[in-house]
């Protein structure tokens, strides 16, 4: 790997006024072709290229960006990083992903700053307490850290929350998943880019599709910005764009783009040192590493691709928040913002191979994709490399709203991501 | 005999806005859009049934609101049984329509005063400017995120239409936001 | 303290009106109408806080909402405390306390500080290069210090005292901004008829021309603010005007919908506060906006720009001419333009000591006349190379600067000050422009982003556009504003103005230095600490896009969102990617414009008004009667009634067995109720339910199963035939609102040709429903008319009846399996029609119980409750109800989706019952269901959904759903717990009177 | 928050209104006729477009009728709105 980063080389590169550091990533032009094209230059298409270098030995490939690496929902999320999932095969791919967080940062040697400092997931009411439980129940016996706990334990875990029985919704309980927290979003889309880049991979920025070109059932290549890219596989991880690329490809997929917005507080010190999210009352909250409260609000009903939602949705969930955490009425809001999450009808995702020879799509992972990044590359790069589903995600295939096999996240324990 | 309860609602008195609970009174909701099914209704309540979106029409004591264009809200003092029975059976029973009553769907509050309309200002998206200069009006939104059908009657009196499990709530805001009038 | 810098009185503060505060726990005293910055000021106070990174001392730079320096913590440690606040906008009152933050033990020590020194080692993104090995460490140690060192101020650790409002303004023209385009846009508006809003969030309108006293600047012959005062008057007596002061705009979303923060208390002392309403959010609906949001001064970015007592040269003036308070006794002021010699010569004018340093060569304008004449000291193409002076500026060094600018040339020269004043030039505020979905375009003239296309309708005037000539001003705000609401003449279309023509400035983003670029700290985001080197290192390192440099080196991410900062990080970017400045685009404004309370955000929907809550008519007899309640989604039910210290296990046991043994009485007034007319109601019903309706006679009752296209139960209920065309539907509590609209949309999309006519009648009803062996005795009681036996009345069917006069609607039918009647009567006599069945029903002893019992006595059956036992992936088939579901109907909601391939496996998951093998042993509801414990990995066969103690069986129950449950019958399974595992035997689900003797009974 | 105009009720604030999705899906009217792809194109595939899409709204706290809108999804506008049945104005 080009110059490592650690304490050493800040040090020396100290002395030379930090004049001296090499590019994380470096600035090519396409080639003519490549061996395989990735679509999208977030958190997961460069995941997915980094893995396909490093694990299939894939390093004649692209990362292809319209716009900045990282720039869609990688650096729009909320950082939520968990794997409590019910289903079993949700529960293999999201923890799978949290044991590739828990060493990412000495993998691509860039820190990703993740902090297990835990999430917990509140019951308000006696479906909740169910629903919640049997999640439980399932994490556990597929060996994931879950435990429940009890309104005074939720208190006595984080002290703030409100807890009184007098509330419209009052706390009756809690998940917690101990091994889960969030990390640095941004770092994770250039530790890949970094990693990728070093092993060969072109990431090139500011190059957007313009066409997928197809042989008869087969891909041949893209039009580009930049020119027509040849390639013989493509894996289309473009998130909220989705369907645009795939609308391309002349393939439909069961994705919908809508807004979801998230905000920031003003920072303060340390207040809250956990990840509270609640479902019936809609309100999740962290605190980052520079002292702001995190929120994720709700996503909107309706397509949109403005990167903009409407206000009701902040407004509901900092009432919720207000329920939850009176103390922090007098905080103020610092920004808001939205992304465009593309959400399957069994809100999970799809990583899968497609009716056309080496079309890959990679979406669908509505408002929680942030937390699979590691797994979602892993996986998504043994699929491009082999055209086979690895056993994690042969679940999340495209044929299974033909079948009827759902993986339903949001019919079974709803909760947000 | 049976008792009658209503929520608990009482008349109250704020810096130019007096609230009241006018109950019991007969309400009825009336879908139909074939040209007999107006005739008959318009025979039978001496009113023609309103057409023109968000109006009202008002005969004596008996309005009718256009809810949309196949449903009207019929309700006033001179409603009684033998009206209802008629509409029912001269209407529904004839396949022309239908009429269903809802005298206990809704409860009406009448609002009155200069500050009604700030008031609702402050939990309605809606734009009052022109409906509140305006006679025979009527409007279904949103109040305090509760659905609500408004007929104003008179300049800065109108009637609020709230459905019943939702009004004790609706009235402790409606007080709540009055007092810092 | 006296206040030793408050140099002259003018008429914009309140000397009659003294005020104490507290700073850092000392007492000062101010004036009515001061800022807390203007009040320190005039103490001579400076040192205000420290910045987040280098714990470096700040001061007071500006004097208003783009301060990067001065917040500090409001209103002590009580409930009334608040982080972050702006020195500069808040107002003092009696008694305000302030103090700095991020500082430890004191802003004056900071141990923090300790971080300027190694600050070399530290440069933007650090964190991501280290901090990772050993791999340990990082959790006991590194990310413990890095979560210490969060934050600015405290976040209050009570609820809050005050209050908040909401409220909705609709209006023709909105004019944002009342200084003086803001003030001409609002006249003329207003004159043309519109329904006008000006709101400004100051406490006095005419932003900075109102106390603008230099005699070049002159309107109709009189100085400006003069003129300007006038028509500030003649405003407050328009029609159509309303004027909102303390009034920020937040927010410009689309659709011309914008966020409008009043504030109403801010400016109080504490005691006039308690539970009283602090700010209002107006949510604005504008057919027009008018934008007149000004314009900001740019600092000079040049090492060591960021000592206490460096601000920027229009504040400096501000304070001088609008709060009468010096910031220094020696200033120095150092630009590169002409609008930073109003400052010196308004010093200059009150006989306060000022030079000036001009990175310019010359410049001809009135105003540098007027400075030369009035014997100010000018250097010429000097530029500031650094600064010294710890917690307040002591001296800088100048040198002269190269011809082509990118360097300096000669000697230092150390000149002592006390205060310095930067002016960089003007950025437009286009923030809220931006926000509204707007375009920017670049004038390269004067390195400035300017409005371009629009989404709404609405116009920027003044010097947000670009005019920051007061003839200028005045000539295009008249122009623009006659075009946009259409009119040909104004009050203001003959105005004389007069102002010196400012001369262009030179712009250099970074100003050149002796040393190389790593050995200084020339700052850009005062706050966040990050410099022009910081910049240049994202840059070399690959962060090329702006949003990345912004990012990797947090510039711009501060309280303040940049608005100092973020014009020059783009300069920067863009002259060392050697790059036009307008390609390069600008990052995102994003709402707020100034942080916003999240008590404003949400008004008074705090508390009671969080959430509705929807009641049955009977509540207040459940209350009475100390019922617990449960919430089902809005409604609160009641969920059982504790006698005398009962547990709820106790009372729910009890209430079962009273309902079995005699009569039980439950509110079933919740349960959505659709009225269904039309002479295609049978055909509808057919459509939406699985099973068939058109032979169901006049007065039966038929359960139906609606299902979602998917082929998955989407809910279900009771549904009366009336008449021939004329049903009752009942639904679940949660589902009523979401079934009808999905029946609705259906009619109306798919189906218009259907004759059907939904009403909901949910409300109109309250539902007694009695049961158990003597439902029928207590029913006969109270209608002694009625027929009750089994002939007349059978199990599903329905009779319209009176009591008292009143018309009730009776429903044989259950849902405990017993023998029972559902009461339907007018809501307003559901209390009493309750009372009378509790009387009726003494002498068998009628027992209320509640949602629990209901759902114990369900379970017994074998009942299903949507949600509980269905979960989104249950067909009818899943829960063994083949039976509902017609084969004979060509299609009904949802059939199709029954026939895939998935949908019509053998071994998908099925409603079964579980027994567990200790009959006093209560499964938990949500627990998992295994056979084999010891495979690895583990597979679970499904999940306990419903799980209580049965009194009348004298055993638990639960019904649960499992892996090819159907052919299971009989077979024991294992449910894992934590501690222990239960052996279970998978049995029929219907526990209780499978026969259904009981229903006749 | 957009203005939605209602084609019965005249301007409304969104808030008024709850989206439908995609319009102009029609439900087959022999679903047993349907392979399973057909009816998974039915049920689940979506257009989902970047720029100009017809949708159904329904104004749910008003006089609760269904309509089809036209709106760029790529910046919200809306085009037009024509009730159900209707046919999109051509333009």
């Amino acid at each position: 790997m080009k110059n490592k980063y650690s304490i050493i080389s800040l040090l020396k590169n100290s002395l030379s006024y930090h004049e001296n550091w090499q590019q994380a990533w470096r600035d090519p032009e396409p080639k003519k072709e490549y061996d395989a094209v990735i679509i999208g230059g977030g958190g997961h298409g460069l995941a997915t290229a980094f893995y396909l270098a490093k694990k299939h030995n894939m390093k004649n490939i692209a990362v292809v960006e319209k716009g900045w690496i990282g720039g869609g929902n990688t650096g729009r999320n909320t950082t939520i990083i968990r794997s409590n999932y019910l289903w079993d095969a949700s529960a293999g791919l999201y923890d799978h992903a949290l044991k590739l967080w828990e060493s990412l940062s000495q993998e691509i040697n860039y820190n990703v700053m993740f902090s297990q400092r835990g999430v917990m997931n509140l019951a308000h009411n006696l479906q909740d307490v169910r629903d919640l439980k049997r999640r439980t129940h399932a994490n556990r016996l597929n060996g994931i850290d879950a435990e429940w706990l009890s309104t005074e334990e939720v208190k006595k875990f984080c002290p703030i929350i409100n807890t009184s029985p007098n509330i419209r919704y009052p706390v009756l309980g809690g998940t917690l998943q101990r091994r889960a927290g969030t990390a640095r979003h941004d770092a994770v889309a250039w530790g890949y880019a970094r990693g990728a880049d070093a092993m060969g991979v072109d990431v090139i920025q500011n190059c957007e599709v313009k066409g997928i070109k197809r042989k008869g059932d087969a891909v041949e290549g893209i039009e580009t910005t930049k020119g027509f890219i040849k390639t013989k596989k493509i894996g289309v991880v473009a998130a909220g764009h989705s369907s645009v690329i795939a609308n391309m490809a002349g393939i439909r997929l069961p994705l919908e783009s809508k807004p979801l917005q998230a905000l920031v507080s003003e920072p303060v010190k340390p207040i809250i040192n956990t990840v509270v999210m609640s479902n019936a009352v809609h309100a999740y909250v962290s605190q980052s590493d520079k002292g702001e409260l995190v929120i994720g609000a709700g996503t909107d009903a309706y397509v949109s691709y403005t990167q903009r939602g409407s206000h009701d949705v902040v407004e509901g969930t900092l009432k919720a928040i207000l329920e939850l955490y009176p103390i922090f009425s007098r905080m103020k809001m610092l920004r808001q913002w939205g992304g465009i999450v593309d959400i399957c009808p069994d809100a999970s995702p799809i990583i899968s191979k497609t009716s056309i020879k080496g079309l890959y799509f990679n979406c669908g992972w509505g408002t929680g994709g942030f937390k699979a990044t590691p797994g979602s590359g892993d996986l998504f790069a043994h699929t491009i490399a082999n055209d086979e589903p690895h056993s994690l995600n042969a679940a999340f295939n495209i044929n299974r709203f033909v079948s009827g096999d759902l993986v339903d996240e949001h019919g079974a324990a709803a909760v947000a991501h | 005999m049976l008792n009658i309860n209503f929520p608990k609602i009482e008349k109250k008195d704020y810096p130019n806005l007096e609230l009241n609970l006018v109950e019991p009174i007969h309400k009825l909701n009336l879908r139909g859009k074939n040209r007999d099914f107006f005739t008959k209704a318009g025979r039978i309540l001496s009113i023609m049934l309103p057409t023109e979106p968000n109006t009202s029409a008002t005969i004596k004591s008996i309005s009718a609101l256009w809810l949309s264009p196949d449903e009207w809200m019929i309700y006033g003092k001179d409603i009684d049984k033998n009206l209802m029975l008629s509409l029912d059976s001269e209407i529904s029973k004839l396949n022309l329509g239908s009429v269903t009553d809802v005298s206990d769907q809704w409860v009406l509050i009448n609002m009155r005063g200069k500050n009604v309309f700030e008031v609702l200002s402050k939990g309605s998206p809606f734009d009052f400017n022109k409906f509140k200069d305006t006679k025979n009006v009527t409007v279904q939104t949103l109040l305090n995120h509760v659905d609500v059908i408004l007929h104003q009657n008179d300049t800065n009196n109108l009637d609020l239409f709230v459905r019943k499990s939702f009004s004790e709530h609706l009235w402790l805001w409606i007080n709540d936001s009055s007092r810092s009038l | 303290m006296s206040e030793n810098f408050r140099s002259i009185e003018t008429k914009f503060l309140d000397k009659t009106n003294r005020i104490s505060f507290k700073y850092n726990g000392k007492k000062y005293y101010g004036y009515k109408g001061d800022t807390l910055a203007s009040a320190l000021l005039s103490n001579g106070v400076h040192l205000i806080g420290r910045s987040f990174k280098y714990h470096r001392p700040r001061g007071i730079m500006t004097c208003g909402s783009e301060e990067p320096n001065a917040i500090v913590q409001i209103g002590g440690n009580g409930s009334f405390t608040e982080p972050n606040v702006r020195a500069t906008e808040q107002e003092i009152y009696e008694g305000l306390e302030a103090s700095s933050q991020n500082c430890w033990p004191s802003v004056e020590f900071d141990i923090g500080g300790i971080n300027n020194f190694i600050s070399p080692v530290i440069p933007s993104g650090f964190y991501y290069k280290t901090f990772m090995w050993p791999k340990k460490f990082w959790y006991s140690l590194y990310e413990p210090a890095i979560r210490m060192s969060a934050g600015l101020g405290k976040s209050p650790t009570q609820p809050d005292p005050e209050l908040y409002d909401h409220n909705h303004l609709h209006c023709d023209v909105l004019v944002v901004g009342g200084g003086i385009s803001g003030i001409i846009a609002a006249s003329i508006s207003a004159d043309n008829g519109n329904n006008t809003v000006l709101i400004d969030d100051k406490n006095s309108l005419g932003g900075s021309s109102i106390y603008q006293n230099n005699e070049n600047f002159k309107i109709d012959d009189e100085i400006s603010s003069i003129w300007l005062d006038k028509k500030i008057k003649e405003l407050k007596n328009k029609k159509n005007l309303t004027i909102k002061r303390r009034t920020s705009l937040a927010a410009f979303h689309s659709y011309n919908y914008l966020l409008a923060r009043e504030n109403l208390a801010d400016h109080k002392s504490l005691d006039k506060r308690l539970n009283k309403l602090r700010q209002r959010l107006w949510k604005i609906r504008a057919k027009k906006v008018i934008l007149a949001t000004g314009a900001i001064e740019r600092p000079l970015i040049f090492n060591n720009n960021d000592r206490p007592g460096v601000m920027l040269a229009n504040s400096v003036k501000k304070y001088i001419d609008y709060y009468g308070v010096r910031c220094g006794d020696k200033n120095i002021i150092f630009t590169n333009n002409d609008s930073a010699y109003e400052t010196a010569i308004s010093l200059n004018k009150k006989g306060i000591n000022v030079s000036i340093v001009d990175i310019r060569n010359n410049s001809s304008s009135i105003l540098v006349k007027n400075a030369k004449d009035a014997g100010i000291k000018i250097y010429w193409n000097n530029t500031v190379v650094n600064t010294k002076g710890y917690r307040k500026i002591k001296s800088i060094q100048i040198m002269e600067m190269s011809k082509d600018g990118t360097n300096v040339v000669g000697k230092k020269t150390n000149l002592p000050c006390d205060n310095l004043s930067i002016s960089g030039g003007w950025t437009p505020m286009v923030h809220l422009f931006t926000q509204s979905g707007g375009k920017l375009k670049f004038r390269d003239s004067d390195q400035i982003f300017l409005p371009n296309t629009e989404m709404s309708d609405q116009i920027s005037v003044g010097s947000c556009n670009g005019d920051f000539e007061l003839d200028d001003v005045i000539k295009n705000t008249v122009s623009e504003c006659k075009n946009f609401i259409s009119t040909s003449v104004t009050d203001y279309d003959s105005l004389k103005v007069s102002c010196p023509k400012q001369k262009e400035n030179k712009n250099i983003w970074l100003l050149p230095n002796d040393k190389p670029l790593g050995k200084t700290k020339p700052f850009l985001d005062f706050q966040n600490d990050s410099t022009a080197k910081d910049i240049k290192l994202a840059m070399r390192e690959g962060f090329k896009s702006i949003e990345h440099v912004k990012r990797y080196t947090t510039t711009g991410m501060g309280t303040d969102q940049g608005k100092l900062a973020n014009m020059h990080a783009l300069g920067i970017i863009s002259e060392t990617a050697g790059v036009k400045m307008g390609s390069l685009g600008t990052t995102t404004f994003r709402p707020p414009y100034t942080p916003l309370t999240f008590g404003t955000i949400v008004g008074r929907n705090v508390g009671t008004f969080f959430d509705i809550t929807r009641k049955t008519p009977i509540h207040e007899w459940h209350k009475n009667h100390k019922a617990e309640f449960e919430n089902v989604g809005q409604w609160k039910r009641a969920w059982y009634y504790p006698k005398d210290g009962e547990s709820m296990h106790q009372a729910v046991q009890r209430e079962s067995k009273a309902a079995r043994e005699s009569a039980g009485i439950l509110d079933a007034s919740t349960l959505g109720k659709i009225d269904i007319k039309g002479t295609d109601a049978s055909e509808f019903l057919n459509r939406v339910y699985t099973n068939a309706w058109s032979k169901l006679g006049i007065g039966k009752c038929r359960y139906g199963l609606m299902l979602n296209e998917d082929g998955m139960v989407y809910d279900d209920g009771v549904t009366t035939r009336l008449d021939e065309n004329h049903y009752v539907m009942t639904t679940t509590t949660g589902g009523a609102a979401n079934v009808l609209s999905k029946l609705e949309d259906y009619l109306q999309t798919e189906w218009p040709e259907l004759d059907v006519w939904l009403t909901s009648v949910t409300d109109h009803y309250a539902t007694a429903s009695v049961c158990g062996p003597n439902s029928k005795n207590i029913l006969k009681k109270l209608f002694p008319i009625l027929e009750f036996n089994d002939g007349n009345f059978p199990h599903m069917s329905f009779k319209n009846t009176e009591l008292d006069g009143i018309n009730c609607r009776i429903m044989r039918i259950s849902f405990t399996g017993e023998h029972s009647y559902e009461i339907n009567i007018e809501s307003k006599y559901g209390k009493s029609l309750w009372e009378k069945c509790m009387d009726a029903g003494k002498e068998f002893n009628i027992t209320p119980y509640g949602t629990e019992t209901m759902h114990l006595l369900r379970a017994e059956k074998g009942f299903i409750i949507v949600g509980q036992d269905t979960d989104g992936t249950m067909t009818p088939i899943d829960l063994q109800m083949d039976w509902i579901v017609s084969k004979k109907k060509y299609d009904f909601i949802g059939k199709r989706s029954l026939y895939r391939s998935d949908t019509m496996r053998e071994d998908r998951k099925q409603l079964v019952g579980l027994l567990t093998d200790n009959p006093n042993e209560i499964l938990e509801e949500g627990a998992q269901i295994v056979q084999d414990e010891k495979k690895q990995p583990i597979e679970m066969l499904g999940h306990v959904t419903s799980s209580y103690f049965s009194p009348n069986l004298n055993r638990s129950i639960a019904l649960a759903v499992v892996k090819n449950g159907k052919n299971l019958k009989g077979q024991k399974l294992l449910v894992p717990m934590k501690d222990k595992t239960i052996n279970v035997t998978v049995s029929d689900f219907i526990f209780f009177d499978s026969k259904n003797e009981r229903l006749n009974a | 928050m957009f203005i939605i105009t209602c084609p019965f009720c005249g301007e409304r604030d969104q808030s008024e209104f709850s989206a439908g999705g995609e319009a102009h899906i029609i439900r087959p009217k022999q679903p047993t006729e349907l392979s399973d792809d057909e009816w998974a194109d039915f049920l689940f595939m979506r257009k989902n477009i970047k720029g100009v899409q017809f949708e159904r709204w329904n104004h749910a706290h008003g006089c609760r009728k269904w309509f089809n809108v036209i709106r760029d999804t790529s910046n919200d506008k809306i085009h037009a709105v024509y009730k159900m049945g209707e046919k999109p104005p051509s333009d």
